[in-house]
């Protein structure tokens, strides 16, 4: 038979206190969580939230039954050198119906709230929504909003207490779009239309993410929701559709800067115009919308902050910053990369 | 083709041939289900490293914030190979081992139903494990996902051989897959012992035979998504393509009515050595016997029903939704009952706690907290805010390194001695034990609460203002330790080959057949074949017939076979002609193929 | 299932006669269907789908049940091939249900 | 059939090989439910190029199903003939199996090649893409089958094919008979059964 020496066992809770301190340390954590599940602000969110607690209790209760069940038998029947043959139960009916029905019992208790939850957030929101409509691009959002004729990226600007639905699609691959405080994620197939209603009830920017695997830079595919007061975002949508400063208002540098953005460079793909738009200046579609740019909280997609030095490492190089990323390494001049960014930073 | 493919058959008769087949060739030809097992498990077990290996090197990039030690692309073909690597290369084979090798000893078989299906399972499983892991070397790793989901992997949006290398990997593994589950079914079905009705058949071998039942009826459907793919990647074929009507959603509903089923057919065999163990070192006999069996076959059966819960975020409506979570939950009560029945076969026992048991027993513990947080993303409400972030992560691993690989850790250690003649050290499984143990839960139990605090899965970075950093350090020093965990083992395995101590016919005190001969067993396994007259033959007065050591009169055992091995690199020169695409190497593969078949059928081969 | 017996030498076939007369039924379906397909009158109603797919399982179960001889043969076969089948069937339905196939224009 | 007890014990009496066929083709069940679930599931929602309705030749298909039907006699008659040791009508209804079989082989390679010449190719429309994935596999199958057939008949040349390869033979008959179920089944669903195009 086989000898084990009881020594090796005596240090067990020794290892299971580390354990616990190692755990505690790593749960003990640190600041904010701008991407928390826990503190949802919208009723939407809310709803899953409070199911998400309900299912955990249930969970914890099962957690101590069982857990502390194989423990309390593990200690209360371990083998001792007296011990006499134990005897050999093949099976109990009663007690097999009993741990049937629990665990049916339970499954119920989550079941019927779990529908009901899905069924109130299927239906469309209430009145007359705010539509907006995000397309998924590969790495980057395009946000337009029909109702006031604006079309943006990466900023998702709502109006604090009125219903949004947010029709998702994709321009190529899959995308997920997740706001964590918002609500639950829902994914932007191509060649579908999806739809997400909820409404923000607390001012503030909110950090969302793509949550569905969408190639190299699925990890730099970041948004900011941010939601104003009623009137803030009347003010926000009139700037947005308020002209930029006339062209001989601008300075010689933005000018010049004006000047590199229109230039067609070869291969043609590289001019700026061929991807982006700008009121009156050009048309591109393949690129994010670059009117009033300068007031974004975040460039190149929530990866780097709206500040001159960051603008210009990204036109020097998009692809060190954002691996795979369709904007081409232009290998602009210093100059250019100056006037560019004066230019652009002056579309407030 | 002058001498007979077959090297003669040896009759083992007094003392058991001296193993006329060693050496290498005597490997290559093997048609012995012990050694196809072993060549199964050495394989398996190298692959699992491999895939350890993946992910030390992930999780130390996600050790800290913005951090540039791994670039994006080389990081999605991490994960992505991690992933697949794991499922397909490491935790499916190892469990084959174990059909291989036990099965047949359990139900008093001389070997399984068609030992060159066996060989040909093997060696096929091999090349296609090779011919996925070779895309490293071409720089061309895939990088979709172990998931692959549709248009991503179109050649539009993955121009590069590495999609390639990961479908027409999956196809040549899923046939290796397909061959070993026709033949074990006909082997547990046709093979048993005289006396092994089927309510007697030991519990591994039933949740093997509920395994490849699954396998069976899985594997078409994966390879049929794999050829769509293909054709899509390859002639230019609409399956996925959005602009001609076709719906990405269709890739996604046909590799999860395979993925579903494939998660049982990862766990079932562990619950199935579970079920062993338990009783053996409980010195008791397992607690409700049949209703383990029947809630096995209601996982195998409800399994198929719910394979859209991973498609909760792809708003399906609420009527789908609903029904997906509904029988999603239902899983939970036979999963339920099987863990309870496991803590009643504890119960009253005379508990030994040696390294078998201790996995045992993690299973039961660690298996329980996956289940609990799987019901918690079955619902779909909260799968919105779980689904593809790091809480499905601590999920999975907690089901498959909790679950299946404990499973399979305790299925090594026990089984050990049979197959191997000596046992593994005590003392060196028990820090094994406790520093995976740890370490798994180190590293895996924080990514609950990473996953709710907002990180999503298969980001290569995040950004520091996500505060997530400490706890992901945390995690990557677990995950350290379980790499270290594993030296120990590999360590235990060498040491124990030199000093273990030498097994007996059942060093546990076990009750099922497979310890009735010497470990390791003679080449023929059974001198006669028993006849059993009991669930429990070893611990049952009467329960089988007594074997002699020395078989009365010489046992033909069937010799080896090359062909085997030949239609492995058939299949795999078609596989590297439609990689490469080259017609000529795709007619050669199938041409080897062709010859090989008919000569394999035509060999005289006698069982 | 039957206790461990010796192989049993194969069991009796059904008589040629009968292999025909199934014959003859089965190309009496077929020309039944083309003709269903043909006739105005039915092709253009509702009624062609179910009844044409009535008429294949029929000719389905004639094929299996005499030509593979499942209905004499052990309850294995019948149960190892049903099982699959019955599968394929429901994750037919599901699937069209899932891809929107039902509501045709 | 004089079979040691040893070698050849079996637990339920029935033939092993014939366990695992079963299996096989319960397998393959699984495997052309989802192509005709595919086709099923795309079809009318093809954007462009042409459609069922102007592109399935139905008379030339009905003589293709009856010719499979025929060889599914054929095989079942040749199957009695192995089992009653008839060297002549073996020969004779395996020749014709193996005849239908290759007869149905190119009705199909004409019907690809016609439907190519209309415009309709595996990368047409979705039609074209499942259409031919679906025929296609199952006319693999049939190739496959004659193959498997061709071989059995030269084995009955050869006088190897007596009573006892009865076993063999029937292993046959169940691959081809399988291939002759799924045709009917294409034959309803994807040639009669023609749905119009998704609103």
């Amino acid at each position: 038979m086989i000898r084990y020496r009881r020594s090796a066992l005596r240090a067990k809770p020794l290892v299971m206190l580390a354990f616990a301190a190692l755990l505690a340390g790593a749960v003990g954590c640190q600041g904010p969580f701008p991407q928390s599940t826990f503190d949802p602000t919208t009723s939407f969110g809310r709803d899953l939230a409070g199911l998400f607690g309900l299912i955990f209790w249930w969970g914890v209760g099962v957690f101590v039954v069982v857990e502390v069940g194989v423990v309390y038998v593990l200690i209360r029947f371990r083998a001792r050198p007296d011990g006499e043959q134990p005897v050999p139960i093949h099976g109990h009916t009663a007690l097999e119906i009993a741990w049937t029905l629990a665990p049916a019992m339970i499954i119920v208790f989550i079941a019927v709230p779990t529908i009901q939850t899905i069924w109130r957030d299927a239906g469309p929101a209430a009145d007359n929504p705010l539509e907006v409509q995000a397309i998924g691009h590969q790495w980057w959002w395009e946000f337009r909003y029909p109702e006031y004729g604006i079309v943006t990226a990466n900023d998702l600007h709502l109006p604090q207490g009125r219903a949004v639905t947010v029709q998702l699609t994709s321009a190529d691959v899959i995308h997920s779009f997740w706001v964590p405080r918002l609500g639950g994620k829902r994914d932007m197939l191509p060649g579908r239309n999806n739809r997400l209603s909820f409404t923000p009830d607390s001012v503030g920017e909110f950090l969302g993410q793509c949550a569905e695997f969408c190639g190299l830079s699925h990890a730099n595919m970041r948004f900011r929701a941010i939601v104003h007061t009623a009137d803030d975002f009347a003010a926000w949508v009139a700037a947005q559709n308020s002209p930029h400063a006339s062209e001989d208002s601008l300075s010689t540098l933005e000018q010049q800067g004006l000047a590199a953005f229109r230039a067609v460079r070869t291969p043609a793909s590289n001019s700026c115009i061929a991807c982006h738009a700008i009121q009156n200046v050009s048309f591109g579609v393949l690129g994010p919308n670059l009117n009033h740019v300068a007031g974004r909280s975040t460039l190149a997609a929530g990866v780097l902050n709206n500040t001159a030095e960051d603008l210009a490492a990204w036109l020097r190089d998009p692809a060190a910053i954002k691996p795979g990323s369709l904007m081409p390494t232009i290998g602009l001049s210093q100059q250019e990369i100056t006037a560019l960014v004066a230019y652009l930073r002056s579309l407030r | 083709m002058g001498a007979p493919a077959a090297t003669a058959g040896s009759v083992a008769g007094a003392h058991g041939a001296a193993d006329a087949r060693s050496g290498v060739w005597g490997w290559i030809t093997t048609t012995d289900h012990k050694r196809i097992g072993i060549l199964y498990g050495v394989t398996a077990f190298f692959f699992f490293l491999l895939g350890g290996l993946e992910a030390l090197l992930i999780r130390l990039q996600l050790a800290r914030a913005d951090n540039t030690l791994i670039g994006a692309e080389t990081f999605n073909q991490l994960f992505t190979m991690h992933g697949t690597t794991m499922v397909f290369l490491a935790i499916m084979p190892m469990s084959a081992a174990f059909f291989n090798f036990i099965i047949p000893l359990q139900i008093g078989a001389r070997d399984v139903a068609f030992p060159r299906l066996n060989a040909f399972s093997y060696w096929v499983f091999l090349l296609g494990g090779l011919f996925l892991n070779s895309s490293f070397l071409f720089g061309a790793a895939p990088d979709g996902g172990w998931f692959g989901y549709a248009n991503l992997t179109s050649i539009q949006y993955s121009p590069g051989m590495n999609i390639s290398f990961w479908a027409l990997g999956l196809q040549i593994l899923g046939i290796a897959s397909l061959a070993a589950a026709f033949n074990f079914i006909a082997t547990i079905i046709n093979m048993r012992a005289p006396g092994m009705k089927l309510m007697r058949l030991p519990v591994f071998t039933w949740m093997s035979f509920i395994t490849q039942l699954i396998v069976v009826a899985a594997f078409p459907v994966i390879t049929v998504a794999l050829v769509f793919l293909m054709f899509d990647r390859m002639f230019g074929t609409t399956f996925f393509s959005v602009a001609a009507g076709g719906d990405v959603l269709l890739w996604q509903h046909l590799f999860w009515l395979f993925g579903h089923p494939e998660v049982y057919i990862l766990i079932l065999p562990a619950m199935g050595m579970v079920s062993e163990v338990l009783p053996t070192f409980s010195r008791k006999p397992l607690f409700g016997y049949p209703v383990i069996v029947y809630s096995g076959m209601l996982i195998g059966v409800i399994g198929w029903a719910v394979w859209s819960h991973h498609m909760f975020a792809t708003g399906m409506g609420p009527i789908a939704d609903s029904y997906f979570s509904s029988v999603t939950m239902l899983i939970a009560i036979p999963t339920g009952v099987k863990i309870f029945n496991w803590i009643a076969t504890m119960w009253g026992g005379q508990i030994r706690l040696a390294t078998p048991m201790l996995f045992a027993v993690a299973f039961i513990i660690l298996f329980t907290i996956g289940g609990i947080s799987g019901v918690m993303h079955a619902s779909p409400p909260t799968d919105l805010q779980q689904t593809d972030t790091y809480f499905v992560v601590a999920h999975i691993h907690y089901v498959l390194f909790g679950g299946a690989i404990m499973g399979i850790f305790s299925g090594i250690y026990y089984w050990w001695p049979k197959v191997f003649g000596r046992l593994l050290d005590e003392r060196l499984g028990k820090w094994h034990f406790w520093l995976v143990f740890i370490g798994m839960n180190v590293t895996f139990f924080p990514m609950h609460l990473i996953g709710l605090l907002g990180m999503p899965r298969r980001v290569y970075t995040y950004g520091p203002e996500l505060g997530l950093e400490q706890m992901n350090l945390v995690s990557t020093v677990g995950a350290l330790l379980l790499g270290f965990s594993m030296l120990i083992m590999v360590y235990n395995f060498w040491w124990s080959s030199k000093h273990g101590e030498i097994a007996q016919n059942n060093p546990w005190g076990a009750a099922t057949l497979e310890w009735a001969m010497s470990s390791p067993p003679p080449v023929y396994n059974f001198s006669v074949i028993p006849e059993v007259r009991s669930r429990l033959p070893l611990w049952t007065v009467g329960g089988v017939t007594e074997i002699p050591d020395v078989p009365p009169e010489p046992v033909h055992v069937p010799g080896g076979s090359y062909w085997p091995v030949v239609a492995a690199v058939g299949i795999l020169v078609f596989f590297i002609g439609a990689l490469v695409q080259s017609l000529w190497l795709a007619v050669g593969g199938v041409l080897v193929l062709v010859v090989s078949v008919f000569k394999w059928a035509f060999e005289p081969f006698e069982m | 299932m039957s206790e461990d017996t010796v192989t049993k030498p194969p069991h009796a076939h059904p008589s040629v006669r009968t292999y025909l007369a199934i014959a003859a039924i089965l190309t009496g379906i077929t020309v039944v269907e083309v003709a269903m397909f043909y006739i105005p009158a039915i092709s253009a109603t509702a009624a062609l789908a179910p009844v044409l797919l009535v008429l294949s399982a029929a000719k389905f179960a004639l094929v299996v049940m005499f030509f593979m001889h499942l209905k004499p043969d052990s309850k294995i076969f019948t149960i190892i091939f049903t099982a699959p089948l019955l599968l394929a069937g429901l994750m037919i339905l599901a699937l069209m249900t899932l891809l929107g196939a039902w509501w045709l224009g | 059939m004089t079979t040691t007890a040893l070698a050849h014990h079996t637990s339920t009496g029935q033939d092993t090989r014939k366990i695992a066929f079963w299996t096989f083709i319960g397998s393959e069940c699984m495997l052309f439910g989802t192509l005709i679930a595919t086709y099923l599931s795309y079809e009318g929602k093809s954007v462009t190029g042409p459609t069922p309705q102007e592109i399935l030749n139905i008379p030339v298909t009905s003589v293709s199903t009856f010719v499979l039907l025929m060889s599914s006699l054929a095989m079942v008659l040749a199957l009695t003939a192995v089992v009653r040791g008839d060297k002549l009508q073996t020969r004779l209804w395996l020749t014709a199996t193996v005849g239908f079989g290759t007869m149905f082989l190119a009705f199909q390679y004409y019907e690809f090649n016609s439907f190519v010449a209309e415009g309709l190719t595996i990368s047409t429309n979705l039609f074209g893409s499942t259409f031919f994935v679906l025929t296609g596999c199952h006319g693999l199958h049939v190739l496959i089958g004659v193959i498997w057939l061709t071989t059995l008949l030269i084995l009955s040349w050869r006088d190897q094919l007596g009573p006892e390869k009865a076993m063999n033979v029937e292993i046959a008959g169940l691959y081809w008979h399988f291939v002759d179920v799924v045709w009917i089944v294409i034959f309803t669903v994807v040639y009669l059964i023609q749905r119009g195009p998704v609103a």
